[in-house]
């Protein structure tokens, strides 16, 4: 049988994901990846732990922070995973347009969450707190902004994904591509959930 | 195989021979020849190891001799299959116990010296007993400045310290990295530019006169193009004449005599003295002092840390700089002197002494 | 599609291949180029070092031929030369057809490829990095010029590819093995490669980290690792030994598991406790992860944390052992054949045993601090690298030449390199051990006369000769065997225990016609003893799924090779940052066509399968 | 590979299927109200004055986890079967991740 076969509810696979060998090791290959991923943004987090007391005379976190701008920012991201969620289960039960949809919706709090630190990184550069200022400001613009740019990247892959496939619907080629553009947005989450707790929340604490 | 065996007892003779030619090293330079307390255990402890170590090599020699002579396939056998060994726990075993027992062997001296090698709290007490030395290592750029915090005298490229006692440093780069380390006496620490690094170092008074009273000290960090050249030397002294020594840095001034050193005071004076002090009490803060501190460069044993000390040296040292030491700090900031002027200079500065 | 009307000028044909086996052919080539540079670069530093006060190489410009020398042979040489010997042989020894992504594959090529070429370009634009091939923090930020940030986009390109290969050979060796072939009957080899990828997948990524943050100091006004910014220098040295350390497993655990096949196959054996090495390689990889910092013992991190780093390190010498005593008893018994390859694995015992017990001596932190940054250091780790990761490649190169281009390496011209090579390196490194302890700095470039120094450099750059002119001979012998070498069997050695040997020398494009059924520890010779010419299959005779070849690779990689000149000249050439963009936008373009066009591969079918074979045996 | 594709058993009770995923579903959103829970609550120990620090920072860092661990294994499926390997490379990266920033926070102490 062909990837590209149409299929129907009866005919889809429930794992569509790794239904096929390239499905397979895409998602094997992809978790491996995360465990990648995982080294990489705790070399940032402990860098950014080692110096977050570093202001050399520029604005401190306590002073810095705007905990309801991080809030909101916090429940968009999470609700995103949510619909992302809600997408994959669509995916299981071959509902294309329900996915299609979910996914949408996944995209627009992406890009809301991304708007939101774009303000945020505004304002703080308004108020001194430049990449350049201080080992803190360098290293929490580059954790902050690292997990930034992994959102921005996903927002691109999903909109890709859904641009690509909206003609053609779901099949066996197709499916661990979502598959894995969901598991990589998790991802995004779980880093923000140590963000928001380890850099803004014990930025408060001190 | 005859072959095999020749080559290896040609290559073992030829390193023993090497070895017997070149000794154990020079006695003001080697880790070989120990030079006080620190060195001393760190010998020993290079002793265990290499003996636990040989012991190894030796066990898995004689193996390998035996299995590769034994076991080569001779004439007429190609065709034979010995036996497929799946492996032996009783042997796997003994090879896992027996080299976690020799670690063990090795691991607890280890420890232990590495702790006593940190000790540093009695020149951290609150009040620290006025008869321990501390010496505040500062390594810039190819050169090296020495700091007595105690007495408030400062000198450079030549460490003078007491013997037969424990002498304690505080060490820091103002630039870039770089590590102190005297071979004959002890290991090295480095000196990093963002914090303080403590440790201590004893130097033995008979090992002092074997070397000839003066050890070589050493750069152990890559600094940058002169990091071979970013030598020190270390003179240990008995404690009365270390003492008397410190009192004629208290009170020692530049004392010129002669025209032509004069002379090349003036010249000092107009393009030098912005970084060199040559009074051994400078009181600016560190960064201003960006050169070594001249007061004794008279007495020193090395132009630049590296050169024989005579006027000829010196004068080749003023001339071109980075022809001694490429990338060094001073060239071009003086401009271009003459022969005349670097005569004088080489007067004066060759009359600045304190003993 | 047929293979007939696929066939397109070989230059095309290399540039677009996903094939495994002709990615390690370029790897083979890029590395074994990249050998010959970092070659150079030592011999011009043993010359100046062959007499004390030696005006060869003075000064800054022997510091960038030092670091060069450092940075090309672990990154451009050692690491691919080994992803060459992993991907002419894993998929094979698996009994598979390919990688589990061989446009992935193709990619980690190539972007290793234009990030060693883009670090060696620095020669010829305002000069190499000089700040040792560790290139520690405060040094390298003060470095003038652009040497520095040569290295660091540099290695973050190549850095790239290596953990693309990584996850590539993890999710090969997990998803793509035959029927049969369990976790327990893999080759030794590829034991090596599965735990040395996963060593790839944790180690790079502190390395990507840390090379941000300096590309960030330096290009972009960061100041992780500037004190006065409120930085710190050392947050780099962690990064760089996190990373660091596991390079060494990941560079010499290939090396164990080639020599493991080399000992088994020319013993006519068996490995010798095939469990307990497989257990040894994971402890091995595992613990690698927890002793960088005995890299960093006079940084002054303190006694506690100097201690609890010693005795971690020298723990690893437990499983070390242990492989030690299993080839020598995989020999024990044995009907050993003394060709080229296992002069090289006999040879490695002792060379490698000399490095791993100074390597003991090292971890003693108190001790250490003697042999820290000294010619001790530059000893053992050349005892380990050389006589460790450099034999083996030699041999592997010698074992696996016939399976990878059909044709024997000369044996004589073969056995005249290694005993040059072996005379040449002990010759070159053993004395260094003494030049340490007496008191010799690491990477000096000159030392003066009267401190004891001048017979041993002068005997150490004796022998580096040595072993340029082993070198020499080595490509005298691959020349002439390429030119009317003879023609190899599939089983070339006659004595194979794995896969590889099963199938054709070179291997077909398909690399089984049927996949194969495993029916235990080297499936070959299992099938060699009962009498059976070739394996059993473990399917009917199909049509065979290929991958399409593809440009994008090629193009990805050379996208970020531009955005690197274009973010590093930003500042001072006006066309620098637009240049730096349209790197990116080529880069990121590729990405996006190659997720928008489908890529089905194609069918070989039956019939030409079946023609194909033909030729083979014929 | 493409002949080795797996369609499923096409027997397969489409309806118990429908009814197994609607259950997980369910199950992913009680998680997530769990997760927002646990979000507010963390904000709101930070916020609460009267804690001291020495109490605030592990409680967070401990709802963290709960957190993650509700996103790796409902919504990322890590409990489902075929999970073994992905499992062990990630919680490998986690232990190389744990001991970096343990050192981080140990030895880079100026």
């Amino acid at each position: 049988m062909h990837v590209e076969e149409k299929l129907t509810a009866e005919t889809f696979p429930a794992s569509p994901e790794k239904a096929t060998l390239e499905g397979k090791n895409k998602f094997l290959g992809f978790w491996l990846f995360l465990g990648g991923e995982t080294v990489l943004f705790a070399s940032l987090f402990a860098t950014y732990l080692a110096l977050r007391d570093k202001t050399a005379g520029g604005p401190s976190a306590e002073e810095l922070f705007r905990m309801p701008l991080v809030f909101v920012a916090t429940m968009l991201l999470l609700t995103s995973s949510l619909t992302s969620v809600y997408a994959i289960y669509h995916m299981k039960n071959f509902d294309f347009k329900k996915m299609q949809l979910w996914f949408g919706v996944t995209v627009l709090l992406g890009a809301g969450f991304l708007g939101l630190e774009i303000f945020e990184f505004n304002e703080y550069v308004r108020e001194g707190h430049v990449f350049t200022k201080s080992a803190f400001a360098s290293s929490f613009y580059t954790l902050v902004g690292t997990h930034g740019a992994h959102v921005a990247f996903g927002l691109l892959w999903i909109v890709t994904l859904m641009i690509r496939n909206a003609k053609r619907g779901l099949n066996l080629y197709n499916a661990p591509k979502f598959y894995v553009a969901s598991l990589y947005w998790h991802f995004i989450d779980v880093v923000w959930v140590f963000i928001f707790t380890v850099v803004y929340l014990m930025g408060m604490v001190g | 195989m005859k072959k095999w065996l020749l080559n290896w007892r040609l290559f073992s003779l030829f390193s023993v021979m090497a070895l017997l030619l070149a000794g154990c090293g020079k006695p003001f330079l080697s880790t070989l020849q120990p030079a006080g307390e620190v060195a001393d255990m760190q010998y020993s402890l290079m002793l265990l190891s290499t003996a636990i170590m040989v012991l190894v090599i030796i066990v898995v020699t004689i193996i390998f001799v035996y299995v590769v002579v034994r076991f080569r396939q001779r004439k007429g056998e190609e065709k034979k299959i010995p036996k497929q060994v799946e492996g032996s726990h009783k042997l796997e075993i003994i090879w896992t116990v027996i080299p976690i027992l020799l670690l063990i062997i090795l691991a607890v001296p280890t420890v232990s010296a590495t702790f006593k090698l940190a000790d540093v709290k009695p020149m951290n007490k609150e009040k620290r007993n006025k008869d321990i030395v501390v010496v505040n290592v500062r390594a810039n750029l190819y050169w090296w400045e020495f700091e007595y915090p105690d007495y408030g005298i400062i000198t450079s490229q030549d460490l003078v310290v007491p013997t037969n006692e424990r002498v304690y440093f505080n060490l820091k780069a103002s630039d870039v990295k770089h590590s102190f380390w005297i071979p004959a006496v002890g290991g090295k620490m480095d000196t990093n530019v963002d914090n303080k690094n403590q440790f201590w170092l004893e130097f033995d008074q008979k090992a002092t006169d074997k070397a000839g009273g003066i050890f070589y000290g050493k750069c152990a960090e890559l600094c940058g193009p002169s990091h071979a050249l970013m030598d020190f030397k270390v003179k240990p002294l008995p404690r009365e004449e270390f003492d008397q020594w410190v009192e004629k840095m208290k009170n020692a001034k530049p004392v010129v005599t002669d025209s032509v050193a004069k002379e090349g005071e003036a010249i000092f004076n107009k393009s030098c003295i912005g970084c060199h002090a040559v009074s051994p009490v400078d009181k600016r803060p560190e960064q201003a002092r960006t050169a070594p501190n001249l007061a004794n460069f008279g007495d020193r044993t090395r132009i630049a840390g590296i050169l024989e000390h005579n006027e000829e040296n010196l004068k080749k040292w003023l001339k071109d700089p980075n022809s001694v030491k490429p990338g060094n700090k001073m060239a071009g900031t003086y401009g271009n002197l003459t022969d005349a002027q670097i005569n004088a200079l080489t007067k004066y500065l060759m009359s600045l002494k304190v003993e | 599609m047929s293979t007939v009307a696929r066939k397109k000028s070989l230059i095309w044909d290399y540039l677009t291949t996903v094939d495994h086996k002709k990615i390690a052919i370029l790897y083979l080539i890029a590395g074994g180029f990249f050998f010959l540079v970092g070659g150079l670069e030592a011999l011009f530093i043993r010359i100046q070092l062959a007499k004390p006060n030696n005006d060869f190489l003075v000064g800054g410009l022997y510091n960038q031929v030092l670091t060069m020398h450092g940075t090309t042979m672990i990154f451009l040489a050692a690491m691919p030369l080994v992803f060459a010997m992993m991907n002419a042989v894993v998929p094979i020894q698996i009994g598979a057809r390919d990688v589990a992504f061989p446009f992935l594959n193709a990619l980690g090529f190539w972007l290793f490829f234009f990030g060693g070429v883009f670090l060696n370009l620095s020669w010829f634009l305002g000069g190499a990095p000089d700040a040792g091939w560790t290139s520690y923090a405060s040094l390298s930020l003060e470095s003038p010029g652009h040497g520095i940030d040569f290295y660091v986009l540099g290695l973050q390109i190549s850095g790239f590819g290596t953990l693309i290969g990584g996850i590539n050979f993890l999710v090969t060796i997990i998803n793509m093995r035959a029927p049969g072939m369990t976790y327990m009957r893999m080759p030794m080899f590829t034991w090596a490669t599965f735990v040395t990828s996963a060593l790839i997948l944790f180690a790079f990524p502190p390395l990507t980290v840390g090379l941000i943050f300096m590309m960030m100091d330096r290009l972009f006004g960061g100041n992780f690792y500037n004190p006065a910014g409120g930085g710190n220098t050392i947050i780099w040295e962690h990064l760089f030994w996190i990373f660091g350390h596991p390079e060494v497993y990941i560079l010499v655990l290939p090396a164990f598991g080639i020599f493991s096949e080399i000992f088994a196959t020319f013993s006519k054996k068996r490995l010798f406790g095939y469990s307990s090495m497989v257990f040894a390689t994971v402890l091995i990889g595992f613990l690698g992860f927890m002793v960088w910092a005995h890299h960093m013992f006079t940084v002054g991190m303190g006694p506690i944390a100097n201690a609890i780093f010693a005795v971690a390190t020298m723990a690893i010498a437990v499983p070390t052992g242990i492989k030690i005593f299993n080839w020598l008893f995989t020999m024990w018994g044995g009907n050993i054949r003394f060709t080229t390859p296992m002069l090289y694995a006999v040879a490695f015992i002792p060379s490698f045993v000399m490095g791993g017990v100074t390597g003991v001596m090292n971890a003693a932190a108190a001790a250490d601090y003697q042999y820290h940054d000294s010619y001790f250091v530059v000893a053992h780790f050349h005892y380990v690298i050389v006589g460790g990761v450099v034999f083996a490649l030699l041999a592997g190169a010698h074992y696996w030449w016939p399976k990878m281009f059909g044709k024997m390496l000369n044996e004589t011209l073969g056995k005249i390199t290694f005993w040059l090579f072996f005379t040449g390196f002990h010759l070159t490194f053993f004395i260094q051990h003494f030049l340490g302890l007496m008191g010799m700095p690491r990477r000096v470039f000159t030392y003066l006369p009267g401190q004891g120094f001048e017979t041993g450099n002068l005997i150490s750059t004796v022998g580096a000769f040595f072993m340029a002119a082993a070198t020499i001979v080595l490509l005298v012998n691959v020349v002439i065997t390429t030119a009317k070498g003879q023609k190899a069997e599939a089983d070339a050695w006659g004595d194979g225990r794995t896969l590889e040997w099963a199938v054709a020398s070179p291997p077909p494009e398909y690399n089984f016609a049927q996949t194969p059924l495993v029916r235990g520890l080297d499936a070959f010779w299992i099938e060699k003893m009962e009498g059976k010419k070739g394996l059993t299959p473990a399917e009917p005779l199909g049509d065979i799924h290929m991958p399409n070849s593809s440009i994008l690779p090629f193009v990805i990689s050379l996208g970020l090779f531009i955005a690197a000149f274009g973010f590093m000249y930003r500042t001072e050439h006006s066309w620098g940052l637009a240049v730096g963009i349209i790197g990116l936008l080529i880069t990121l373009g590729s990405m996006f066509l190659r997720s928008v066009i489908d890529d089905h591969g194609f069918h070989i079918h039956k019939e030409e399968v079946l023609e194909a074979e033909k030729g083979v045996k014929a | 590979m493409a002949n080795q594709t797996n369609t499923g058993n096409p027997n397969v009770d489409l309806a118990y299927r429908r009814k197994k995923n609607a259950e997980e579903m369910k199950h992913q959103v009680i998680s997530f109200v769990l997760m927002i829970a646990l979000t507010l609550v963390a904000f709101f120990a930070v916020g609460y004055d009267q804690f001291s620090h020495w109490f605030s920072v592990p409680f967070i860092l401990l709802l963290a986890v709960v957190q993650v661990a509700f996103q790796l294994y409902y919504f990322m499926h890590m409990s489902h079967k075929g999970h073994e390997l992905p499992s062990l490379f990630l919680y490998g990266g986690v232990l190389v991740a744990f001991l970096t920033v343990w050192a981080f926070m140990t030895v880079v102490w100026w």
